[in-house]
């Protein structure tokens, strides 16, 4: 059985006290252990930021990519090792502007990886500049009378894109959080979880207390129905008062992208023997 | 012209099957036991616009192509314009008697018109679309080439489209080789008789590179479409349900070669070919992977530049950039190699020394030997002695018996730490781009960077035994030296032939395949006993006349250089000799 | 008044006979025509691909970039000129994988462009390996067995994002493409113009009989709302017998970006003095 | 400790105000007219983790920090624990009370320990943020710097936040003073006193090359955040209102050069803030400027790599990266600033060139030069000797009066085209990133290529005219010669003269601002009569050694490197110059 100390790193978090980091973190082993899954078995993938320093405190395989760049990096060890479970975390600015277009093309390829979004609506490593889940009007160092930009919206987007499992949680929230991770670590496909996540840092706008006072569950809802995307698309644009957490939508049964690949029918790329299936025959074709 | 060697050019516009007529012909030349070397120039269109294909045959082996043109297969009128200046008297034009070609100007030429209804063939006993069968075809009664290898490759062409379409196109075929044996069979001198010798092979420099690879335990390649880098990705990707390889074409070139750190990362041999734009794209992550320290075999083949530049012309312009890209300095292989051979061995060799170092490995091809055609005895691609190389890669017995914490970047002597992949339970660990400590966790400490630093750079030392230095090409000493890389070495090996032939100036050449590490010691003393040494390269500031004069000291102020996006030739080679010395 | 043969390059297309393209360079030189638009007042921006190469056969300011980069450089134009009008034409692979991103961040940011799509589901220039837009299944150099990858879904994920202006057209029904790239044209904002493009080289499936047989216009259905972006987003998942075009959605008022920029309150950028506002007062902040 | 001449660090916890501190204090000196020469060293990380300060000052002008440090204000202990020892016999170390730091411990250090209920202070009379005002005040009670340069930063600093905010800042301030001139009044012997001389600015590298490329036109800006780059994006950005300045936040790198494209296409001055890693991303869009002609002014703010490697700290890696990155060949102009003015004249000259040779203009600048302060003359900026040189771009009357049909890429001798900003309907034109006819429209004609590429390629001729060769530093003959670029000019400096002074060693240096085109004439003679050349570099590979030989084929073969992250000091220099002489 795993256990949790079985992911304890000597390496201490450098995150700020009370940054929405460490609910993430703790969510994330949790659910893992919960799960009964080990350190050896999965491969954590990040990118630059503050919240894509995770796997430099958690004793897991880890590979912390560039800025940007950590899903083509999971996609890649995810179809030559499709026994190694992956996860994602990384940040708002990693993952939706520097990774926009990595986003979109996961999504359509159903690659079966978590995608764990540090969702703090700013830079947090950089030291505060507005980012692309920044709302509207919202001040910062590099936008001084506010954003004059629409902020990107992870939901809709991966709903527009057909993406097979939605969903949204909240760093303070953790109990919530662990289950939407169990249950992202249970779908089979690309899995996208965007967490709210405070900066006490640098956004003293989207605070564990405007969460709060916001945000309510969409399994609560008594007729949601998480089949439904155009049900989904409308709860995506919800924002204000009320803003929705939990499973916008969920498609079981579609093929991940390791499905279809013929070479992956018997087992993983990387456990076949290299070289095996040359033969001579392999000049025939060049006379 | 001697019988069984001549050169032809088969031009038409894009669309017209000039490239697959072009290959059909150099298999039906390989079947008949001739040697052949081949040159394709294509436009950046898909239809319309002048392409052509030059074949040179011959029963011995061909080291180059030329400028001497002794028949050309014109599909169009304009192909007749811009090459039949070119043939050497006693030569002949097939073209379609549709053409309307003026036979007193070609007459005027010294050259003969061959006037064949091809299309008027192909219609009548096949369909339009198989007037390529009968030009070639055509080709084949000109020059006595036994009309059964034409037949043969027909049947291996078209099999897929069923018995129907094989048994339209040998009857096409027939009836234009008749056609052509009946009313011109004695005008052109040359004649292509089969040998009987040996079965060879015959592939241009991208298969040859691929087969390399794949050979050599290749089985992940990632990729954008990009000319001229793009028919590797294709032909892997044609062949990876069969052998084992995963070919994944991607959004875009960084996630291209950020994939294939993904792959290597859990074990994977990964290969990324592309062009100079798309590996301007992936400059950022060639630093990640050495930095995180995964093999990753990169394939730049050159096109001219700057920017989108002439997407399918040829150049050799990225080497600098090759040897520098990224922010920081890191170890790096960087080799080239000249011709379909040399494409194969290293598409192999780059795949060990990648693991053995667990560097990015950079492989520069241009865009003429992606393409140029070259027989090959078969004997000279031999599967078995390509070894597979893990380098210090640890077993499961090895991590088994593991009684440290693994440390995946233990500063070692070689700068190579031995390398377990992610899944074992004894060797958990982290990778990042950040500096880190010899567990690979993040540090800031200026002492552990110096010692990774150190570690890491250590590499470039520990590889310089696996370089070679220049090849050699011609005799040890020489008046003039001709330094060269790439797909050029392919006219200098024929300008030194020629000269030395000639008598007149004795000359030799310097291959340069392994580019980086620099093979300082190797090459310093080659360079040192040569009298005049003259760089010949497909570039505006001859870039490996740079490199060796940084690496060595020494300057090459004489050069031969070219960059308006063709090939050189021995013939460029020979002409301006005479400007620089 | 502007007329056509302003427009008129010594340049001939060097597209194959019958390519989708001539009907989308027709429509817009007569949509630009129509508006009284001329030459020198527009800027057409491209990336790289076989519909990208319009600006070399149309007598107009052209800029062609890099493949999948034109939304940015329009960007910058648009920022830096926005009296200029600036159109972009660019293919489904240089918009949708190579230039991804861009095209979310554009949306977003509602500059004031024209974005015409030659959505041609597969890579003509570099001689037909499957796209970004390919459907699921189709069969290419690349795709031997058939695309594994849901195909893109421009129209559904400009919507997610909040574009203003959201649209389809068809190369083979000119008229209707005039009348789009009108209302385009028209449109303050940013405005998506993706045009099914029949390449009759490399797309054996999408070709114009496969478009006339399912396509039918938004502005004929009677109870089309065009302001609602749920109504819109159900029919931009709309493939199959029945395929969509016109304008899904049209939001209006909303500023564009150059609107809410200070420095450019009185004129375009390039058309104030340089330095003319320094003054020594800057060195105080030093001092 | 000569009095107005000492060395102090500022130590503490990321998040604790050290910057803050370091930046206020290095005001206060300089309106007390004193000389101010500042480095940082920060950690990746928002809170915690030890960054400082090191602040020297001086009456007379100051070349270089150095590591003779003469006072510490420690925030936490471990800052004592790092820095006491380096502290010179004298030296005292200001820290709270609270820290319990063992006084007997820093007295056998044979310095003083100066404890102050900081915190306590801040407190009592204002709040606890109000800590780093006390600490500043305890500073200049302890070396008698009048409290009026305090409460000047205080209402510098404070004012926008409210008179409340400022009086209490001003009593804490207060407070902390008098106890310290109370309690330690004489323990030091160290004096700041106000000078009274005239008013001098004081800015960091990065300030000072936004305020030139502000100063020279510059109208937008691109970029997307990365340390130390955008620190020039962030100060732009916050003037851009008032000076007439787009500063646009983008998606990425790629964006960023894309959109400065874009914006300069049409006739904006356009500067792109960055470092390494961004500058990666942004290489293809570098040869798109090239093959356009559009002028583009990039800055590479380097920093230790490779990859992420350590992202707040210095390096000096990033040269020959610059110089060769993107395929194929194409003119660009390198420059090096190496202190904070001349970052200020090259923000300002690289606005100029770039659009005088329609080139992109790249400037590296290295992390420690960005956030290094130095005291300048107010004279030494004069924004009216800025002049704005648009090079050859047709006005509006030269384009009414066009008779010709207008050509974009018209061959010329030097290079350079007219150039018409799209909009008059005398200049309708096309720009692409295929190779192109003078007009701009597509070709693949060998010859055009060729032309057109020499037309490009002639700039780099004509630039030299515009290109220094190094600058001397120290006499013109010695006994060694240090070669050095970037930042590190600042220690070299400080080593030449420290080594005049001494009298055993005659010492000069050569500063290389100029990089690419490499000034090969003006700098040959000046390397030819050295006789002992010494490399001093922050990089592993000797960058600007390698350009030397590659150019000049001057081998220098002497070395000083460092590659740890933290700058290069004088003291390193001189205790490594006796391992290499
Ligand atoms: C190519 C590149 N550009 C810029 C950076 C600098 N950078 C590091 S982290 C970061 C943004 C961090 O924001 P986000 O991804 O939201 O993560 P957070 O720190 O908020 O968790 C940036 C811009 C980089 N590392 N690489
Ligand atoms: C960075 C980069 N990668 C790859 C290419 C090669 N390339 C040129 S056009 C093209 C795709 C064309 O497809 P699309 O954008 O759909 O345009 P189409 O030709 O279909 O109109 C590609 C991959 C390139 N020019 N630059
Ligand atoms: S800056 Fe923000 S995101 Fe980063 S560690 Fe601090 S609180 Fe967390
Ligand atoms: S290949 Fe297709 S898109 Fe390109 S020109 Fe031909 S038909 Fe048009
Ligand atoms: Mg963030
Ligand atoms: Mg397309």
């Amino acid at each position: 059985m795993a256990e949790l100390k079985d992911y304890l790193s000597p390496n201490k978090p450098t995150w700020c006290p009370g940054c929405g980091n460490f609910g993430i973190w703790n969510a994330l082993k949790n659910a893992l252990v919960n799960r009964n899954i080990k350190p050896h078995e999965i491969l954590i993938v990040s990118g630059i930021g503050c919240g894509s320093k995770l796997p430099d405190y958690t004793r897991a395989n880890g590979l912390m990519t560039l800025h940007g760049r950590p899903l083509p990096a999971a996609t890649g060890a995810y179809l030559a090792n499709h026994d190694l479970k992956i996860i994602l975390t990384h940040g708002d600015g990693d993952g939706f502007s520097m990774g926009g277009n990595h986003f979109i093309h996961a999504i359509r390829r159903n690659i079966d990886v978590v995608d764990i979004y540090q969702d703090n609506k700013v830079y947090g490593l950089t030291k505060g500049q507005y980012s692309p889940t920044s709302e509207k009007g919202f001040v910062s160092k590099t936008s001084q009378r506010g954003s004059i930009e629409e902020s990107v919206k992870p939901i809709s987007l991966a709903l527009g894109q057909g993406a097979t499992f939605v969903s949204r949680g909240f760093a303070g929230d953790i109990d919530h959080l662990v289950w939407l991770i169990e249950q992202a670590l249970d779908h089979r496909g690309y899995s996208l979880v965007d967490v709210f996540q405070p900066c006490v840092s640098f956004n003293k706008v989207n605070t564990y207390q405007f969460y709060q006072q916001r945000i309510y569950k969409l399994q609560d809802e008594e007729d949601y129905d998480i089949t439904n995307r155009e049900l989904a698309f409308k709860k995506s644009l919800e924002w204000g008062d009320r803003i929705p957490i939990g499973i916008f939508y969920k498609e079981e049964g579609k093929p991940t992208y390791a499905d279809e690949l013929v070479p992956l029918k018997e087992k993983p790329l990387v456990k076949q023997e290299l070289g095996a299936l040359i033969s001579e025959s392999l000049k025939s074709e060049f006379m | 012209m001697h019988n069984n060697e001549l050169t032809l050019i088969i031009g038409g516009d894009a669309g017209q099957g000039v490239e697959s007529s072009g290959t059909g012909f150099c298999r039906a030349l390989t079947r008949a036991g001739l040697h052949v070397f081949s040159v394709q120039e294509n436009r950046s269109r898909i239809r319309g616009g002048h392409n052509y294909y030059i074949i040179k045959t011959s029963e011995k082996p061909i080291i180059s192509w030329d400028e001497t043109v002794h028949l050309l297969v014109a599909l169009t009128a304009e192909s007749v314009e811009l090459h039949a200046a070119k043939l050497e008297k006693g030569g002949a034009v097939i073209c379609d008697s549709e053409l309307g070609i003026d036979e007193v100007k070609i007459s005027d030429l010294g050259i003969s018109l061959i006037s064949v209804p091809i299309n008027k063939i192909a219609e009548e006993h096949g369909s339009k679309i198989m007037s390529n069968t009968a030009a070639l075809a055509a080709l084949a009664g000109l020059t006595h080439l036994d009309i059964q290898y034409i037949y043969s490759v027909i049947e291996t062409n078209f099999k897929k489209k069923g018995a129907k379409v094989v048994e339209s196109n040998r009857k096409v075929a027939q009836k234009a080789y008749d056609y052509v044996v009946e009313n011109y069979g004695h005008v052109f001198p040359g004649r292509l008789n089969a040998t009987g010798e040996r079965q060879r092979m015959i592939m241009n420099g991208n298969q040859a590179l691929s087969l390399g690879a794949l050979v050599a335990g290749c089985n992940f390649v990632s990729a954008y479409p990009m000319t001229p880098g793009s028919s590797i990705f294709e032909w892997l990707n044609s062949h990876g349900d069969q052998y084992g390889l995963i070919a994944k074409q991607t959004e875009d070139e960084i996630a291209a070669i950020l994939m294939a750190i993904g792959a290597a990362h859990v074990g994977a041999r990964a290969l990324v070919p592309t062009s100079g734009g798309g590996f301007s794209l992936m400059v950022e992550g060639l630093g990640l992977a050495a930095m995180v320290e995964d093999p990753v075999v990169i394939v730049i083949a050159q096109r001219p530049g700057p920017a989108t530049g002439l997407a399918t012309r040829s150049e050799q312009a990225d080497l600098l950039f090759a040897i520098h890209a990224h922010q920081a300095e890191f170890p790096r292989i960087v080799l080239a190699p000249g011709d379909v051979k040399q494409c194969y061995e290293i598409g192999a060799r780059a795949m060990n020394l990648a693991e053995k170092y667990q560097v990015p490995v950079i492989i520069m091809t241009e865009a003429f030997l992606t393409k140029s055609n070259r027989t090959l005895e078969s004997d000279e691609i031999d599967f078995k002695q390509v070894k597979i190389d893990r380098g210090d890669l640890l077993t499961n017995d090895d991590l088994d018996g593991l009684t440290e914490p693994y440390k995946r970047y233990a500063f070692s002597e070689s700068g190579i730490s031995p390398r377990a992949l992610p899944g074992h339970p004894n060797a958990v660990y982290l990778s990042t781009s950040n500096e880190h400590t010899e567990f690979g966790n993040l540090t800031e400490d200026a002492e552990i960077r110096t010692r990774m630093h150190d570690k890491r750079m250590r590499k470039l030392q520990t590889a310089l035994s696996d370089m070679a230095g220049p090849e050699l090409i011609g005799p040890e000493s020489a008046d003039v030296t001709f330094v060269c890389w790439g797909g050029t070495v392919c006219a200098v090996r024929e300008a030194v032939n020629r000269l030395n032939n000639e008598g007149k100036i004795r000359a030799n050449g310097l291959q340069f395949i392994d580019l980086w590490p620099f093979p300082v010691e190797k090459t310093a003393p080659l360079l040192e006993r040569s009298k005049n040494l003259i760089a010949v390269e497909g570039n505006y500031t001859s870039q490996l006349a740079l490199l060796i004069r940084m690496m060595t000291g020494v300057l090459i102020s004489k050069k031969i250089l070219k960059y308006d996006g063709r090939p050189i030739s021995p013939e460029f080679i020979l002409s301006h000799l005479k400007e620089v010395i």
